[in-house]
This record gives C-alpha cells, structure tokens and sequence, in this order.
C-alpha cells in the first residue's frame, strides 16, 4: 500500500523536453514508473526517453489516459502548467519548480482545493512509492518498500533519512516532499490524514523547519487522529530572524516560526523528536523494533 | 527583499495613499536643501533595514535649515543594530491627533491575504497581540474574488471610525491591498497611518516585503534593493546563485539543500561550535559553483573550520568530490575541512578525499564534532 | 412544511433605510417574518419598523444570529452587498435589485457556489412560504398554505398564479422567483431539487420564458428525478429574436432560447404545459384533485 | 446594447488587436476622402446592426477614389433587414488567406465564459455548430481565475495552428477576454479574424454586445449607442424608464411585469390577434409612467386596440386603475381600451374603470378576446 502515487499511476510530464525535464524523465523511467505522456507546447509528436510528446494537457489526457502530472516548467510558467493540469482534469500534480511567485500560487492552491484536486509543491523534491513509482527528483536508489511515511518541507534532509532508514533495512511506503514555499499545494496535515488511513503504514517521519505554522497545525492534528508512532524533526534552530534560509518559506517573522515553538508543539503531541537528523532513523528503528 | 521607509511611501503615494511631501538625502547639506524646499518644521528619519530607529534616536524633529543639517549630521553613519545609516528622509512634521495601525500581509496558514487594522498604531503590532488582541481587526481576503468595499468597512467601523473617516479609510484599505497585489508584496504595512488635525488620514511610515520569487515581473523594484544593506559575501553569493546568510560564529558550512544546511548549522551548535554562515550550493556537482561557495566562507577570518555535509543522490557522491577537490586546487588556504559525504557512491567519495588528505566522518554528528575540534584548535 | 424559509428563519435586510428596502421591510413585518437586523453603513442604531440597524452584516449576525439575508441594495452595490453576506457566514441570500452587471454576478455566483451558500437572484421577487415568512416582495395576501410548490423566472405573472391558486382554495408550500437575469444564483433545477425532497410538496407549477436553456435542463431534470405532477408555462412566444423582453435573460440569441423550444422539452418532460396563464391553475385543481 | 463593426474593431485595437487602418464615412464625399487617404484596393461595409450585409450588397471593394465613391453612394441608404444604412465603413482591402472564426462569449448555463474558435470563419458560427460541430473548439474560463495561457495554446493547436501564428493567436485570445470583461461584454466576436499573405492575423470584422446593466460604470461605451437604430418609440420609452419593444401587430398591450407581458403578447396572438408591442410599466401605479405608456403605443397607427393587463399585488388595483383614468384624461384618442386588473382590491378598480365606460374583464383570456374583437372591427 502506499499513498497518493502507486504502479496504477499514469504519468504525465509538463516541460519534459527541458532539461531538468528530460533529465528527471529518464529517472522516472528507468525507476519503473508508468510515465505515458510529455507536454511541451509546439513540440506534438516528439518522444523524450520514448515517451511521447503533446502540444496540451488536455491532447495528452485524451491520447493517454494520464491521471497524474509533474511539473518541470520555468517559474514564470508553472502556475499556467498547474492550471493546464487541473482543467484537464487531473485529480493529482505534483510542482517540482523553484522560485513561484507567491500571489500566483494564492490563486492557484485556492482555486484547486475548491476543486478537490491535490497539489504538490512547488519547490518540492516530488513523491515516491518505493518499488512502484517515483513522480519528481527523489533518488530512486535510496528507498525501498517498508512500512515508514515520510513527509518533509526539505529536499536533501529527506534523502539522508530515506537513505539511512534504507540503510538500516527500514522501508517506505511512501515519501512526500511538501516543499518548502511559504504557499504550499498540500500541507502536512493533508499527507498526516493519509499516511494515518493507509493500512501499510506503521510509523510516520515527519520533517519541518522554521517559518509559518504548519508545524504547529500537524501537532495538533497528530495528538488528536494520528494513532501511529511518529518521529519528527525540526531544521533551523541556529538560524536568525528575518533571513530567509534558502527555502522562501523558511524564515522567522514577527517572532513566530521559530524551531524552538515548533519543536515544543511536536514534544507537546507526544511526537518522538531527534535532536539531529542522524538519530531520525535510529528512533524508527526503535519505535518499529526494526 | 525589504525596501526601505522612504521606497515604500513613495510607491503607496502611486497607489493614491496620501504621504508627507518629503525627500531622502545621503548627506547634511543635502538634507538642509530638502528642508528649504519644503519649509517649517520637519522630520529627519534614519533610512535603514531594521526597526527600532526611533529609540536608538534615528528619528529627530528639527525646525530651521541649520537644524536639519546638524540632525541630518548626527543620524548619517550611525548603527542602527548593526546597519549603517547611508540615507534620511525628510519629511514635513504633522500634528498628529492619533495613531492607526494598518497592514495587508500574507496568511501561509490560511493560504489568504489577512488585512489587519488597530487604533493603537506607532507601536509594534506584536505588541499589541501580545498586550490588547482584541484591539486588532482582521479580514480575510479570498484571492479568488479579491478585496470588497466591505472589508475596508468592517476594518473601519471596527475601530470606531465613521463618517467621511471611515469613507477614507476604506479607499486606503483598498490602495493598500492594490499596492501590495500589485507589487507582489508579502507585507504591506502602514504603522503609523495618522489622523491629522483636520481629521484626515495620512501615512506616516510604511514597510514593503517583496516576494523575492517576483522579481522577474518587477523590474523597477528589483532596483530598489540596497547594496549597502547586504554584506559583500551575500551580494557574491546572490550573483554566483547560491543561498548564503551570513552568521556570526566560526564552523563554516557548504551543503547541499536548505533544509540539510540548517540541520548542519544546528548540529555544529549540538557540538558546542557555532555557525558562520548558512549556504545552501543547490543540486549537482558544479564545481565553479562550490569553487565560489569555498572562496566567499574563507573570506571571513572568523571562520576556524569547514564543515562540508553533501547528501549525493542522482549526483554521485564521487562527482561531488571530485568537484570539492578541484576548487580546493584553486583556493590557497590552511583553514581546515571536515568532509561528510553519504548517499550514492559514498564511499568512493571519502576514499577520494580521504587520499587528498580531508578529514572525512560517515555521520554529520560525527563530522559536526570534528569541525567544531579543528576550529578550537587554532 | 416549506423549503428555503420558514417561521424560524432569522431575517436580515440589507439596505433597509432605504425607499425600498424600509417599505418592504415593513411588509415582511407585518407578515410575521421575523426580521430581526438591517444593515445600512453609517447608520448603526438606528431602527425600522422596529428592527435594529448595523454598520455591517457581520455586526449584525453577532448580535441577532440572522440566519439569512435580503438584499435592496443599489445594483452597483450590489455584488459587495451579496459577498458581505457569504463572509459573514449567512447561508441564504436573496437579492433583490435589478441591474446588477453580468460579470459582477460571475464571480459573485461561481464564489458563492464554491462554498455551497444559496443565492436567489438577483432581479427576483424572492420567495415566500404562506403562514410563516416573506422574504422579498410577493405579495403576502396572495398566498395561503397548501401543497404546491411554484418556481418561477418571473414577478407578476407568478404572483397572477400564486393568486388564481389561491382563489380556488390551492394554497402553496412555498413560492420562489429565481429572477430575471441571465446569470442567476439559484436555478429551476436547485428548486426542483427541494420541491422534490419536500414532503409537504405535492405538485410543482414552473413558469419559465425565453432566453437560455435553464428551461430545458429543468426539463431533463424533472424526467429524470421528479415524481410528483408538474405543470408549466413558458412566457414570450410571440417575442421577436435579439431583442431583450424587459428581464435582461429574456431574449432569444443565435436561434436558441425559444418558447417553442422550451414548450417542446417541457411536453417531452411530461409536464402539464399550460396553453396560457389563466389555465395553470386550473390544470393543478384538476391534476390534485382540490 | 450592441455596437457597429467600426466601433467594435476600434475598441479591440485598444486592447492590442490588429484591425485594419479604416475608417467611418457618413457621406460618399467623405468615403472618397477617406480612400485616398488610405491609397489602393479599399472595402466599403455597411454599418448597421443586423447580419446578412454581405448577402445584401452591403459590402462592396473599389479602387480608386472614384469608385470609392460610387459604391459608398449605392450603400449609403440602403435598407438592409429594416435597418437603413447611415455610415459605411472604408477599410484597407488585404489579401486573405484564410479565415477563422473567433468569440468570448457569456454560457449563462455554466455561469462561465466560453471562448471558441473555428478555421471556417466567415460564416455564421451556429452555421458551422449545426453542419460541422467538431470544426468548433471551445475553452471555459473560470471567472475567479481568469484566462491562461493555456486557454490560448488550446485554442491555437485545436484549430491547427503552430508556431509563431500559435503565438500571435493565443495574445489575441488574451486581449479578446481582456476586452471583453474590461467592457462588460457578453459577446465580443471577431469574425473574420483573417489570417493574410504573411501569415499574420488580423481582425477583419468585430461585433460586440454590451451588458446594459454595467453601462453605469462604462460611459463612454454608452455614448457608442446609435440613435438611429432605436424607433422613436423605443427611445422615448428608454428615457422614461419604461421596458419597450416595437412589434409589427395592431394590439396595443400595456403591462406590469416582464413576464406577464410577455404572456399577454402570447394570449392575444392565441385569440387570432397580434400584439403591437412588448410594454412594462414596472411597478407600483405611477400615473405619469402610465400616460408615457399609453402615448407610446398610440402614436402607433397600426394600433386598433389597447390591453391593459395589470397585477394588482402589493400596489392595490383601485390605485392602478385611477391612474389610467388620470392618464386617460390627458389623451386623446378614440382607440378601445379592455382592461383586466387582477390581484389587490381587482373589484373596486373594475367598479372604476366601468364607471370610465371603459371595457373590463375578469381574465386575461377574455381580455385578449375582447381586445382582438375590437381591434377587428376598426
């Protein structure tokens, strides 16, 4: 079991003749995902990594029955591909692009939830479903099927736990990278809600960092329907306000967001906090008698 | 980005918001032009990034040319919580019959616009939560349908405005939340928004935050941005495309991805050392890039020790090494590094490093311990 | 039994210090609706007929718990009038005014449906359920209780009907005009919907007129779900093509939105089509049995 | 309210649209001048507010200023439809290569906007709709979301463009929507929109309908209404505030309510007669409304009888009925009159109006006979 992507996932790739497209495409391939269409605009009838091209999503859609997209397009473009992916019908897109303009994605992420459609990202690492697909840049090589969620604000910091709970013969069901934009497609509580309903689940990683309160908000979710054992861990202890910490979404403001709040709420909700990144899996281990 | 008070009030006076007819200058006599031009009693205010001015006395009231410019001599070059002052704003004094606090500013909760108002303006909003939370009136905006009439009409009845006030004060709600759409802003605040005597409301101080993400649309603000604010690591840094912020400890600290480079930064502290920096190189091996991020955390002569933590995952780790290597080539320097390289081909990363004569560790708490070492030693 | 409003709807009136607004408050008044708040900016604490007035709905509903909305409003004022009610969180709101601009009631209505808040009209007589509220401007000696649902797109030629029921004793759960305009807040279907899962609701009367094709989904509607006997009429056969009849949807464009159309759907409903007004109710007697 | 071409395709070159440089005659002298100005091939079109000027001879090419002058002298004049022609319009002719079809138009079903696009324009689009339906490619915009990109590309590709055409037609796309809501549109159509020699496009031909209800906060596209396209009838009922359509029977109907109008029209045509017109007073008793009513429709010769059907609700009957009393009295006229008031104190206005030795009766049926009746017997 798994959550939001599985092997039944038809891909679709927004930009898939650019280079962070075309690059990520083969990825996704060769990791076995069912990737059955690309789109960029005026390019119809090419093939990248042997998956065929289209002018539209909604041409894509129609030819393929692709029910999921990812996005690799420029930031100036993104909130047009999102929109393209949602009219088109698509109930799940994932953002990969950095550097969104916040005002489009208020727009964007409000007018897709009235729709129930789910949206990942942007500025996110993407999704994977250890042995079944892998929709984004996650390595694919750093996982495996197990009982473990994770879900993150980071990109990097993920990997390392994927890679060192994979280390220790723990598995995943699935990894989610929210990313780390101040407006995000999909919140923790979102990922929370169905790593909680997914029977293969057993324990949940959850990784934030300083800025905004969706810490806060999935602590209180957690201690109220979250029945399963659950780590966190919170980056940006030693950073200063007012900076933003390379994430957009990543900084102190006004006093609040910082990681000593955040870090008490998790404690407060009876999440198993590390106090390094490096004790994440060791906890799991533990908590899983892995 | 920030812009400063002087920026701000300029482009909500584009937007209809009425300000005080006032100029920025960058020396004494300048200032004393200013004041002539305008006449009578003015205001000369300490133009930096930060608040708190007016208690580090950055802000004076001076009346007559010859004040101004002694005024406008003791605030230019002052530090103001580490930022040197390099401009003033003169503006024409007003007689004040109270103070309003108004702000639109971005709801990542909620995923919405808030606009909050308070009558107790001239004071840190923080404050006012903190002390009196029912003095602040809030409104949602649904970025779908945008700002109503009827925002700024609750905002304005719900301090206790009427008449022709509240008439105006909602056209001012409705310029700030245009200015704030329009300028792609994350904040937008009015603080104070004065009523004068004669019962009209003015902008007495106003702050911007830009999203950073729309730039590219907003070329005239992007010229907005004070180099003198930015320290020259950060300005090499923001050229070169890496994230760094510059902190004032002694453990270096060149990572890949935002969310690794915090964990460092917190680890290094866990250890007993302190950060100098956050710097964030971004995905793949890119050694001219990793050349630059070396060059710009050596350049500070704080700095004891590197802590070099890269996570390879679609990009080997060897690549990674090899990169690090290569821009070491390039660097003359005797400051030592700590090496932690995990994920994808790890192991021929710290073979490679390790016959480069780096110390290596296999976890960032180990190499975090190591760092902090090296940097006690010397 | 009724649908939308009954005794114990908590009516608030927007615009109500002015002409229309004060003279039809008075009428709802005396009517035994409970009108319990107005709403005109600037003029708090004063009263008509009786009924307080507030600076803003939301000062309003806090202090009466109004549970609904009337609308008077100017029509340039109107579009913020009707969303001031939906951010207060009122969940019905009837809107009076004619002339409300098109694009204005496109955003109002799509937001408006989004979050599942009922808006009737604008440019509607809005509705009246005999014996226990009036909400809008039927006139209330017209009507009695009884066992007919009637939806209309008109004003005076519902109120004709409401009438001639009532001379022969047929008396009506309730009475609602959707209004004249081309885009509306409530549609034939959503009341259908109601009158439909009303007990109370024996017999449905739904006089439509040319311009658009709510007609005929209504049509499609009432094969498909509605059991209960249903009598129409389509107002404006004889009205030339490209000119407006007075409502601003009363006008047939592009060859579509025709009596003759609509009649055609109506008979292939299974509706009982009325040849002219006057036969309505007396199709209704025959088809209850009253 | 609708608008001529010539106006229509100045409104979309505001908006960034290619139209062509012509412009509007209102004598032959006047096309000649506007010919040589322009140099070479011209189009001379007929401006008037209905289809079919092509099929007409409405539209006509010339070269030369002469023959500029001769076609505008057989066009200016013309009846076409009902419509007489008072302005021509002299384009540039252009060399065309091919023709699309391109609108926003208002979907009151969805509550939506749809544009839609066709490679057989020139026609009539519910021509193509009914013989060719899949030729037609159709996007909804969302209102509270506006046009995309996207919507353009759709668009573009559906109907076979690529490449730079793709391009030039998706910011048309855009600025037609931008026109369209910027002017309170529920119909902006550009028909042909040609695409020429060197594979531009260009609009060729524009209709726009306007809402009525926003003409408000649009004045200056009131000023665009044509007089000479309203009856004098219909405009004396526009400035009075009444709801009036001109209809070619002989039964003068006079009514309170859109719908109820419209009903009485139908029931009079029922009982063998045809009405004269569409007439709403509105409501309430008004008499000075009701006597501008009643001249309205006896100005009209063809008019044999008058039905006056009023719903008394919560304006009582005997209200109503004095006031046409009073309106009667100020007119002179031996057309018949039936009057049928229903509704609110019915008994006391018929108990009135039989004193006024006036016909009355108890339903609109009857009435309608009755008004039918005598008007066939004049």
């Amino acid at each position: 079991m798994s959550i939001l992507v599985d092997k039944h996932t038809r891909l679709l790739v927004q930009g898939i003749t650019g280079r962070e497209g075309a690059f990520h495409t083969g990825h996704m391939v060769d990791y076995g995902t069912q990737v059955v269409a690309g789109v960029t605009p005026g390019k119809a009838g090419e093939a990248v990594h042997g998956v065929p091209v289209f002018n539209t999503v909604a041409d894509a859609v129609e030819a393929t029955g692709a029910n999921a997209s990812v996005i690799y397009v420029p930031a100036r473009f993104t909130a047009d591909a999102i929109l393209e992916a949602a009219d088109a019908g698509l109930p799940l897109i994932v953002t990969i692009t950095e550097g969104v303009p916040v005002h489009d994605m208020l727009v964007v992420t409000n007018s897709l939830v009235q729709r129930g459609i789910t949206l990942v990202g942007p500025n996110c690492p993407g999704l994977i479903t250890p042995g079944e697909a892998k929709v984004g840049i996650i390595p694919g090589n750093i996982v495996r099927p197990g009982p473990v969620g994770v879900v993150s604000r980071s990109g990097t910091l993920t990997y390392e736990v994927l890679y060192a709970l994979t280390e220790r013969g723990i598995g995943q069901t699935t990894a989610v990278g929210i990313g780390g934009d101040p407006v995000q497609g999909t919140k923790f509580v979102d990922v929370l809600a169905r790593f909680q309903a997914d029977p293969a689940t057993e324990s949940i990683v959850i990784i934030g960092e300083i800025g905004g309160t969706d810490e806060e908000v999935a602590a209180d979710y957690i201690a109220q329907h979250v029945t399963k054992p659950v780590v966190g861990f919170i980056a940006g202890r030693t950073a200063p306000p007012g900076k933003r910490m390379g994430h957009a979404g990543a900084i102190i403001s006004g006093g609040t967001g910082t990681a000593a709040e955040k870090t008490a709420a998790f404690e407060r909700a009876g999440i198993h906090v590390a106090r390094h990144p490096d004790e994440i899996a060791a906890i799991v281990a533990r908590l899983i008698g892995a | 980005m920030n812009i400063h008070e002087y920026q701000a009030k300029r482009l909500f006076g584009r937007f209809g918001i009425p300000v005080p007819a006032g100029e920025v200058a960058t020396t004494p006599a300048e200032a004393r032009a200013v004041a002539e031009r305008i006449g009578g009693r003015v205001v000369v205010k300490a133009q930096v990034l930060t608040g708190g001015r007016g208690k580090a006395g950055g802000v004076k009231l001076a009346d007559g040319p010859e004040a101004v410019e002694a005024r406008a001599r003791e605030i230019l070059g002052m530090d103001i919580k580490g930022h040197t002052v390099h401009q003033v704003l003169v503006d024409p004094a007003v007689a004040i019959a109270s103070e309003i606090y108004l702000a639109a500013v971005l709801d990542r909760g909620q995923r919405r616009t808030t606009i909050m108002t308070s009558r107790q303006g001239g004071v840190d909003i923080e404050e006012v939560a903190a002390t009196d939370p029912s003095a602040i009136k809030r409104v949602t905006i649904d970025p779908l349908v945008g700002l109503q009439p009827f925002h700024g009409r609750r905002l304005a009845y719900g301090i206790g405005l009427g008449g022709a006030q509240a008439g105006q004060f909602g056209r001012i709600v409705a310029q700030l939340y245009q200015a704030y759409q329009s300028l792609d802003a994350t904040l937008a605040e009015i603080n104070p928004l004065v009523v004068l005597a004669d019962g009209t409301l003015m902008a007495l101080d106003g702050k911007v935050n830009l999203d950073d993400s729309a730039l590219f649309r907003q070329p005239e603000l992007e010229a907005l941005r004070d180099p003198g604010e930015e320290t020259e690591a950060e300005r090499m840094a923001r050229e070169a495309g890496l994230n760094y912020v510059d902190l004032d400890g002694s453990i270096g600290c060149l990572v890949n991805g935002a969310g690794l480079a915090m964990a460092t930064m917190d680890v290094t502290q866990l250890c007993g050392g302190s950060p100098a920096n956050f710097l964030d190189i971004g995905g793949g091996a890119q050694a001219d890039k990793v050349e630059t991020a070396m060059r710009i955390i050596l350049r500070d002569p704080r700095v004891k020790s590197v802590l070099v933590n890269i996570f390879g995952g679609i990009t080997r780790g060897d690549e990674v090494a090899r990169g690090i290597l290569a821009a070491l080539g390039n660097i003359d320097t005797d400051v030592p590094f700590v090496v932690r390289i995990v994920g994808t081909n790890a192991a021929e990363a710290r073979a490679i490093l390790a016959g480069a004569d780096m110390r290596t560790a296999p976890t960032l708490y180990e190499a975090a311990q190591m760092a902090v070492a090296a940097a006690a030693g010397r």
